[in-house]
């Protein structure tokens, strides 16, 4: 199972690769791709010029092994992989990938959107976003929605 | 005297100016407690840590966990991966 | 626009470039993989030698499109690709493989899972399966529980 | 006389040992025309047409489909592809 932080480009080959067995005909697979418009916090489209993502390494390959332990609770016989690059990242490139196998493609599907909603939220890795609007311009870090809080 | 191991990321990093810290521990205290007397030392934090979860030895807790010597202790920033 | 049925083994990447745009940050992917183990027509599994696909191809590829119009109309400002191999397939090899690239993740997996769900029902491709339980053995065409039926 | 020309596949092509075959068309003649005077000729095809589907010129259409001179008419078994 592959699970990793990693400063290199992502390979969803190997994840795939690495959840497809004999008995897995369906593979489903989520990349997230930096975006050159993202919206600001006032809701308006920005112009990003490059992400610069900081991980908790260890803890986050933690939280990952742990997302990977429940989708196997809920969905029995899936194989999971998931990888998220840290670093500096430009315009149309992975920031993550997560690949699921499953015997059936419905479970494959729910597993795959279960397991990068559940990172989205939980795992210690935060992203800042150089950015222009034409009027202005700055970094900033930049939180999911998802992202649980303490209240 | 006992000591645990603090770890800053993100904006916590960039306002501390630091990765990670040793802070003294004195017994019986909490990741709360160790986190008041953070903020008094780095009070531009107060407004940040507010809503911060917590994690101890790289698993979530909460601010009533009862921290041991040696301990990894983490305040993370809202998260932003994927 | 990539909607292609191919006797050539099929490229993920080459269909995932084709929906990423820097507009579309969110791509998910299916990939259909020929397992050893299916179910036989009493629900008992049996081991899969190979398998043969054969298309009807002109027809395909026009019913591929509309599935992607569709995608178009439901879903807005997706990109989608999909390929089909025919010809002789051994365990392990994707037999079909979807890409959809959208703005937002949850509408790219609900787009990916209409289109596989779409071609199984409804595109004129067939499978020949090699089998042997062990007692028997022998080559059946297997169809899709989705598969559209004149009633 | 005109023709329109039939395309066979999987089983289908298999019972009639053909992958196309041209095949007579009289006025007004709709595909479910053609169907029955090809189970006349085929009639190991009888039972699997029952379900068959019915394409003309590589859109679904019906058996009630009206045919022209030239159109290409497949019948086709339940599908299996992914």
């Amino acid at each position: 199972m592959i699970i990793k932080i990693t400063d290199q480009p992502l390979d969803l080959q190997e994840l795939i690769a690495d959840v497809t067995t004999e008995a897995n005909g369906g593979v489903v697979a989520f990349l997230g791709v930096v975006r050159r418009w993202n919206d600001g916090p006032d809701g308006q489209p920005r112009e990003v010029h490059w992400l610069e993502y900081e991980a908790y390494k260890d803890a986050a390959e933690e939280v990952m092994r742990d997302i990977a332990r429940q989708v196997a609770e809920k969905w029995g016989l899936t194989s999971l992989a998931m990888a998220h690059r840290v670093g500096h990242l430009e315009i149309g490139e992975p920031a993550v990938a997560v690949a699921v196998g499953a015997p059936h493609r419905g479970v494959a599907f729910d597993a795959c959107e279960f397991a990068i909603d559940t990172l989205k939220a939980t795992v210690p890795i935060w992203k800042k976003e150089s950015w222009e609007t034409g009027a202005d311009m700055g970094q900033s870090w930049v939180v999911n929605k998802e992202s649980l809080q303490e209240s | 005297m006992d000591k645990v191991k603090l770890k800053f990321f993100a904006a916590f990093r960039e306002t501390t100016g630091q990765s990670e810290l040793d802070w003294p521990l004195a017994a019986g205290q909490t990741a709360g407690d160790v986190l008041e007397s953070l903020v008094v030392e780095y009070p531009a934090l107060s407004g940040g840590v507010k809503s911060a979860l917590v994690m101890v030895n790289r698993r979530y807790a909460t601010r009533q966990t009862a921290l041991q010597p040696g301990d990894e202790v983490a305040f993370l920033p809202p998260v932003g991966g994927g």
